[in-house]
């Protein structure tokens, strides 16, 4: 499959506000953490700051979420992991309510509740989770809904290639596969689970042979490419709805920054990193759409707009309130 | 309307039948629940009535298909699923506590979870320490489940019908000693008067099922009967003990039980699962925290199993679960 | 591999003890649970009798279990499942303290505490349990420790083809494979898990395929034969012996009886037993002893043997006293 | 020997590192133990020190590794095993209590299971609501398990060495915001004088860390030092309180909070764990079952979470887990 002019801009545009939003966050994450007040002995403060708690950042991911979510629609369901911003993004959440979230402001997607690892949004049917693993179940059962419902609706799910160890990837493709759903699975391989490497941890140099065990279609992209995960996922969106059931895909792709922020990454190869940087998948991109005649006044103006909006999304956290307490002990029924 | 008697087993079932003609959104799943009927019965003629379709049998995924209740349920789907043995939890918690229990609160109330989760529970017929457990206590421990335990058939449908019709996720927790099934030996008060027609209980109610004025016993469940054949048994001797059943953990009708205990002056609690940090302590610390405003008159009894797993053999079981003799003794020596 | 006169001879006796102490279970099993005096309007009384509870039965799983553990000493550990017995006895447990265990006698293998889904033996390294799947991560420990130990020692881990969609298979598989465990994971495919079919809860026809997901040998034995068994499990048994890591194995086999005793099998084809027990393994391995030499005679006295030990274990069970009361406060801590 | 002050972390591994010394069984395993040394710190230092045979990073498949963790136990090992964050228990408690807790005694005593479960529990940083419980009294409802929460350096050496020598299955609980990591703030009354040298401290005694007459604060963990404070600027005012640190929960040193609360006759729990049918109503269970011997002077207090997933807001998760001034509002309330 290949994408239109028009999708190749989308994708590029999303991948850019992406990365943005990411790279903004390592620095806003930093306010108030640094320098180490709090206490004697204390290099950084994880529960000070702006916003506090685990940050997990996406940066060097973009291909899989940009690639994937150009097939979505708002009736298509997503659920992603502890690392979600950039599938929340690229499934069209807004900036402001994901920013707000983070801050834990009552303008946030949860009203601050849920915090960056569980974004919901019922409106572009979004959920994710701390938990590794744990997305899979839900996406068979939101393909179940559609099914039942007469819909083809897909559901995509995201998860990493250390995720693809747990016990939930294996009973959650067997379901999707004996029930027919329309589910894709989509394996991030960014090599690494926190510090522990996917050769220490998994089997097998493929995730996406996986798929055999479940009688369905597996395939592995390589190179961290959104066009190519775009022609990958294309195919089997397609699959999916046309009743043709779920598939397994892996996509090969590169964590920038450390599994969270405040990862000292001392388990990391040096210069690792930047020799990924140095084939960064935005950069292929842009150049692929300078070559087939976007210019570079058309390149700027994008630029501009994705830096405006994701300025605005953090002023917007900034200047919102947070929730009242009393709200605390709210919301635990509807 | 006919009087009817109808087991637990085929009160629950008629509850979901009535709720599935009602609104095409309700669905079955979990293992044996079509074909079998449940294990125990609670979905027996479903799969007749509605194919296979709303009446799915799964694999042995527990992970998966309640995990997909949830994510069905996000979809505005109201899944019925069945773990068979609350026993079995422990390869699916995470999907129950951590998602089912939360995604609505972690959203600030936006994702609304209407699934009802049914599993058995309790011992008594020796099927020893991972086929027996309680376990309720644990599930109301945390967060965001509505946690319903019926004593008998009426309770068992009013109870089916509020609970498919709740947003919320709601666990349901029947006991397999008295569902009436045809091959295991039932407590008779179970199998009682329901009516054809659609109603429901709300939750949070608890019922005085036998007016004293000595003591109360605070209790559940298939408890509920042997505290029953407890009290009879002491109003031989002019005890006069008034017995509640809890009927939901969650929300818990904690004014009732102080409301008695401050009539009675005494409480025992007669629980099925452990002993300790569970159901019986929470009872015990209502009056606690309540003393200012209660009278006692001495200290509060708890029977529940001794903090040991469920022994096969049969003597070793009848000691550890609380039995009508132990109950009565109990109270006995409370009047002391 | 193919086995030698004695092994053969091994494994028929074996079975033979097998199907007799579960065929006399069947029917000691209802003694004091019919006729229905216990309450009205009840067929059977599962918590009545000399052995109440639960009670699952091996008849026509033999092969899986003896060809399996002629390879083992009492050095190799198994892990069985809620269907236990045969792995039992084919381990060398003591047909005495296993019926007296199902009484929930003090002689019984845990002291009458454990019952028919759990049965350890220290001595023989066996271990069972009544959940689904349990038993395959623990394999991989007790692998693990001959491992560590520097031990040419093997673990053998059996469960359902139902168990074969459970989370724990597979984490069991891929850790196993990782770190190059002696674990031969033994898949007992009897088509049913309770009225649940193969193909109504599994995704591919032949569980050994799902080996390819983790990079080991699988194989997949049909016909329900024991001399295939021996063959198959004794490369796998081999290849953990010599450091060459897991393997995986799908026996086809033959459930005779109900899931568990009570069961009115409803959901079963009428005469799918007994054309199953026409094609009985017992029946063909003594065909093929007689064949190559064994005497109707010999056979005789294999017969009585076996007898008189099921006949003696169960009386040893009737007889046994059952623990004191205050036991059972005993043993939660060692 | 020198004075030595260590973080709660680091007295950890040490214990550790000593007992992996002594014996050659112990090993460590988990998600990022190894290169990492413990997301907590908790292993670190002790690849460098053992190698990768001994301390071993797992795939994330806590059922199979913590499952692993009871096989290699029955088969002489002694194991440490540690899963990340108390919160995803929910993967792998089938392994956990059906099996390391229950072996032992289904087997009647011949299996001997000594594993070390270490887990990472508490909030107070922001994490929300997947990784921010304590849960501890969940795994102190189901037998088998001894249940260890240390509040400082110096206990947490000699309670881990104590589990590690234990020839049953014990799970160990730290607290994040005590470990004295450099990127979490902590309550510095946890950082302590370790001894370099080996000590156990047995089970089942709990500590009174500070002697007072007015009422008695039994708590734990993190909390400790939450209830130091608040005892502190209780004192400016007169009012005396003594703190009861229970160190274990199973077993749980009954006698210690009897005995302060028929001294001080007051009874205030202050506990981070969810409120309802857990440790907080355990303890106030124990003196209601002990009114006949306890005098009290007003109703027992208990403060906890309420009920509710963490939530992730700053003011929300102040508000839901019990502070300093909590505790110093509500034994005010206690005294009038
Ligand atoms: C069940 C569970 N186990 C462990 C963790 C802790 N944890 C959080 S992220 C992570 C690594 C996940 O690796 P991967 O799936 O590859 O995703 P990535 O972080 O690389 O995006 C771990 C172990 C968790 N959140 N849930
Ligand atoms: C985790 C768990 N889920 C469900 C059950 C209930 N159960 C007991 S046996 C069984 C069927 C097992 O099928 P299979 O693995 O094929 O083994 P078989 O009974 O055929 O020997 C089920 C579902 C259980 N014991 N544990
Ligand atoms: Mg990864
Ligand atoms: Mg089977």
């Amino acid at each position: 499959m290949e994408p239109t002019k028009e999708q190749l801009l989308w994708m590029y545009e999303q991948m850019l506000v992406i990365r943005d939003f990411e790279e903004t966050m390592v620095n806003v994450y930093l306010e108030g953490k640094l320098p180490p007040e709090i206490q004697e002995g204390l290099a950084f403060d994880i529960g000070s700051g702006l916003v506090p708690g685990e940050m997990h950042l996406a940066a060097g991911q973009e291909p899989v979420a940009v690639g994937s979510c150009v097939h979505l629609t708002d009736d298509d369901t997503i659920t992603g992991t502890h690392r979600p911003h950039h599938f929340a993004i690229a499934k069209g959440i807004s900036l402001n309510s994901l920013a707000a979230e983070m801050f834990g402001k009552v303008t946030g997607l949860g009203r601050g509740k849920g915090g960056h690892m569980h974004l919901f949004s019922v409106d572009k049917k979004f959920g994710c989770s701390g938990i590794i693993g744990a997305g899979m179940p839900q996406a068979c059962g939101a393909a179940l809904a559609a099914k039942k419902q007469g819909k083809d609706w897909v559901t995509v799910t995201f998860f990493g290639e250390g995720a693809a160890n747990q016990g939930s990837f294996h009973e959650s493709l067997n379901l999707a596969a004996i029930w027919n759903l329309p589910v894709i699975f989509i394996c991030e391989d960014n090599k690494y689970a926190i510090s522990v490497t996917r050769e220490e941890s998994t089997a097998i140099a493929n995730n996406a042979d996986r798929a055999i065990g479940y009688g369905i279609p597996g395939v592995r992209v390589e190179n961290n490419d959104a066009v190519e995960v775009y022609d990958v996922v294309g195919e089997a969106v397609a699959r999916g709805r046309q009743g043709k059931g779920p598939s397994l895909i892996e996509v090969s792709t590169d964590r920038y920054l450390g599994h969270f922020q405040g990862d000292a990454e001392a388990y990391r190869p040096e210069n690792e990193v930047s020799t990924l940087r140095e084939n960064d998948p935005i950069d292929r991109l842009q150049q692929q759409l300078l070559d087939s005649g976007m210019t570079e006044e058309e390149d700027s103006q994008i630029k501009e707009r994705t830096k405006a909006s994701v300025q605005e999304a953090y002023a917007f956290a900034r200047e919102s309130a947070y929730p009242d307490t009393s709200e605390a002990t709210q919301h635990v029924f509807v | 309307m006919a009087d009817r008697e109808l087991t637990m087993a085929a009160a629950i079932s008629e509850a979901i039948a009535q709720e599935m003609e009602n609104d095409d959104n309700v669905f079955v799943m979990g293992e044996d629940v079509a074909k079998y009927g449940g294990i125990f019965g609670a979905t027996g003629g479903l799969l007749d009535k509605f194919g296979t379709d709303r009446v799915m049998d799964t694999p042995i995924s527990e992970t998966a298909f309640i995990g997909a209740a949830t994510g069905a349920a996000a979809e505005g789907m109201r899944p019925i699923v069945e773990l068979m043995f609350v026993d079995f939890f422990g390869v699916c918690m995470d999907q129950i506590y951590n998602h089912m229990a939360k995604n609505t609160y972690m959203s600030g109330g936006n994702v609304k979870l209407p699934v009802v989760l049914t599993t058995a529970i309790g011992g008594g017929y020796n099927d020893a320490a991972q086929h027996s457990q309680c376990l309720y206590g644990l599930f109301a421990h945390v967060p965001g489940l509505k946690i319903v335990v019926p004593s008998n058939a009426y309770d068992a449908k009013g109870l089916m019908i509020e609970s498919i019709r709740d947003d919320n996720p709601v666990m349901y927790f029947f006991h397999k000693g008295i569902m009436g099934l045809p091959w295991m030996a039932y407590f008779t008060g179970s199998t009682n008067e329901v009516p054809e027609e659609s109603y429901s209980i709300p939750f949070g109610q608890a019922k005085v099922v036998r007016e004293g004025t000595d003591v109360t016993i605070v209790t559940l469940s298939q408890m509920v009967h042997k505290s029953t054949a407890a009290a009879d048994a002491l109003a031989e001797d002019g005890i006069s003990a008034e017995i509640i059943d809890l009927r939901t953990l969650v929300p818990l009708d904690r004014e009732t039980v102080l409301n008695s205990v401050r009539k009675t002056g005494r409480l025992c609690v007669a629980d099925e699962d452990y002993l300790s940090f569970g159901l019986s302590g929470e009872i015990a610390a209502l009056v606690a925290e309540n003393l200012d405003s209660t009278n006692l008159n001495g200290s509060v009894k708890r029977l529940a199993v001794p903090d040991v797993p469920i022994p096969y053999s049969r003597p070793l079981e009848q000691t550890v679960i609380p039995q009508v003799a132990h109950i009565e003794s109990t109270v006995r020596e409370m009047m002391n």
